[in-house]
């Protein structure tokens, strides 16, 4: 049976170490931190000049000032820290966050990512995706396997790239790939989830991949 | 001859004219100089050119100047909240240029601190690197950005004292900080006016040096976007 | 697997070999992180890069160092007051490459915010553009110059909480906050080191994720290079 | 007379304004601010990340982590701001310093400035000079007209330049010269000390200039 949004986000948090900075994008993402194990210590990062997010606010205890890149209200932590849109940037551009989780539109088999202009639509910009993918250490990408247009996981994506040979590993509703950004332009397939078929996985996706799931 | 105005009409007298470029602080409705840009509004200064992460929403932020048809042409980062600004961008009428959000920021701190251009590694392989340069500097590729100034930058602030020393809010710093540095004239809109020794000479994060002219508005309205809460456990 | 350490020779452990690149904050004696250069003296690590806007003096801060001869090369913009510094850079056993103050800044704040070059009207038809492309923007010219980062970075802060978020004191921060952006692993020896929750988030010069290491070094030996006086008046 | 230090000083403290932004070099440029007339507001700016310059410190108030570029301890005002190197030479670099007042060793008609490198000494280094006279608006050179190796106001610079085309105005001992940094190669005298003949400073200048001294 496919994950659902939760097991996605679960599967992502496995990836998770104690320590490290991580900036998450909207959608599946935040879903991630419901799945942080207890007593693991993750900074989270928002990209609008905030290090150290706490979760939504008491109802009532909205703060207009501390909103996440979402735009949503949020609270502190004793950890956290605040700072300039260039100074946060920097810290991303800068290789300093460990982590960054998003969401896809596209990933090509070369790590290619497209997730900002949906074609059809207009343009609403990229806020700071471009930047989170060119300078965080390791990309994840959680999204559904297919969108209603067909196979996201492509030879080449279709549509305005966010980064070129940037996403280091995708998890979908499906199963976990890996991605060798600077090396094979292959994609390598490590888990499937359970009661999922390698034949279902193989019809859904465009792009070439190995296969080297544990067990097999 | 000091720096402090009676009111955010006399803060912008005889700044905005037709065709001057803005730059407005602000992340989404977090931060933003919204007694300056009703001002501005006021002011019937037509084609402006305004340099702002986002475009605020219908009736808020630089939503009021979309609304009056003031700006020709914006440079951010995100606009998606705005209905207004898609029908001008549609229709022709409002030009537009997306930076990167990383990049906008970084453009401004260098025309701020003098540096005319600089490489960044985000956007290489998009269409943001379409007539950049791009060089490689250790087998990597990079491209080339121009640092970013206006004529007038539009700051929201939580404090500062009469010398123009500012102190930001939690999240409502973004932008604004930089913004400060690459105005040639910077003016500032602040919850509470202090005298001189009243901040933290440690604390301050915008030095007096960037800032003109300051109003005190002390009531400011702050708006929320999106209102995520979660149910307070019974006592 | 916390950041804080017993002592300074724990924090510096397995960082510093031979050839290893440092950064020392400091501006003159200022916020020099004395300890953690003593115990950089007691690895006798040899050949060592080090990028510190000064050189100490005869004894203090890098000067330990000088006469240790554990230095092969310094980055510096000022090395005035060192005379172990000058009979080794005469003897041609120590290489020194000038930066201007400030380009030295920029440059280490462009390594650690991912920027692998800028451009500075500083220098322009000096002897520091030679070898560097010179580039016209707006019709004036421009070095180009390279970010600086190092393996590991050596700062002096006043207050740290233990998750490493730093709050410097006074013109004690100088370079501090930058190199510790620089860094490959930055080390932090700190006067008080306090609970998370004990600092003001607004108030944070560093966040702590530029902070790999902390030692908590209550007592710090602070020195006077110039100390220039004015008479009190009499009561 | 030729001007005493304190005349030069005297003098230069009359290019100050209410509300500049100004940053001094050691030597004479440190006498400034003893003139500056009484209920105008000048802010001093210290390179190594100060803004707001006090006064030295009473006997016994001396605070090491409160110290100007020269090494010498001063005081805080309340205008006082501290910040980074990089965001101080920011603001020099970015134009935002009104006025630089500083010495030299030699100095160009065509405003080109050596003040770091000293012949037959060992070089130690350009600190922020460099930076100061690329970034700030406006360079004023204090300054003895002639050295005991002669003139010091000169065709061209055979010292080692801080910078080119940098200086606006020279204030000697003999008086004071314009230069239009980007315009004509030709210094202009336009005021002279009291007592002090044309001729003099004509047989003490190797640079070629105009005069227009009031009253001339």
């Amino acid at each position: 049976m496919p994950w659902t949004r939760d097991q996605i986000a679960a599967r992502a948090a496995k990836e998770l170490r104690e320590g490290l900075y991580v900036n998450l994008g909207i959608g599946i993402p935040t879903l991630v931190p419901n799945f942080i194990p207890a007593g693991m210590k993750v900074q989270l990062q928002s990209e609008n000049g905030m290090l150290g997010m706490g979760p939504f606010p008491y109802e009532g205890d909205e703060d207009a000032d501390v909103i996440n890149a979402g735009k949503q209200t949020i609270t502190e932590l004793p950890t956290t820290s605040y700072f300039s849109s260039a100074e946060s940037f920097a810290m991303i551009r800068g290789g300093h966050i460990d982590l960054s989780i998003l969401g896809a539109l596209q990933v090509a088999q070369n790590g290619d990512l497209a997730n900002w202009a949906i074609p059809g639509k207009i343009v609403k910009g990229m806020g700071g995706a471009m930047d989170l993918v060119a300078g965080v250490r390791k990309v994840i990408v959680v999204m559904e396997h297919v969108s209603k247009d067909g196979p996201k996981l492509l030879r080449d994506c279709g549509l305005p790239l966010t980064g070129s040979r940037v996403v280091d590993m995708v998890i979908t509703d499906l199963g976990v790939f890996q991605i060798d950004k600077i090396g094979s332009n292959v994609m390598r397939l490590v888990e499937i989830a359970d009661g999922v078929t390698l034949d279902e996985i193989k019809s859904k996706t465009e792009a070439t991949f190995d296969i080297r799931v544990a067990g097999n | 001859m000091g720096k402090v105005f009676e009111n955010a009409r006399d803060a912008i007298d005889g700044l905005v004219n037709d065709g001057t470029t803005l730059m407005a602080g602000g992340f989404g409705l977090c931060g933003v100089p919204g007694a300056l840009i009703e001002a501005v509004k006021e002011t019937g200064a037509r084609n402006l050119t305004v340099i702002s992460n986002n475009a605020g929403v219908d009736g808020v932020g630089l939503g009021i100047l979309l609304e009056t048809r003031q700006i020709r042409k914006m440079i951010s980062s995100y606009v998606g909240e705005n209905k207004r600004f898609a029908q001008q961008y549609l229709s022709g009428e409002l030009e537009l240029e997306f930076n990167p959000q990383g990049t906008l920021a970084e453009r401004i701190r260098a025309g701020g601190a003098g540096v005319p251009a600089f490489y960044t590694r985000t956007g290489v392989g998009t269409v943001i690197a379409e007539g950049k340069e791009v060089r490689e500097f250790g087998g990597e590729k990079y491209l080339m950005e121009l640092g970013l100034r206006a004529d007038v930058s539009l700051v929201h602030a939580w404090k500062a004292d009469t010398e123009g020393n500012l102190v930001f809010r939690k999240a409502a710093r973004n932008f604004n900080p930089i913004m400060a540095t690459a105005g040639g004239v910077t003016v500032v809109q602040v919850e509470h006016l202090l005298e001189p020794g009243a901040l933290d000479p440690d604390s301050i994060h915008t030095p007096g040096i960037y800032v003109d002219r300051i109003v005190h508005v002390p009531n400011v309205a702050k708006h929320i976007e999106q209102r995520t809460v979660r149910k307070r456990p019974n006592a």
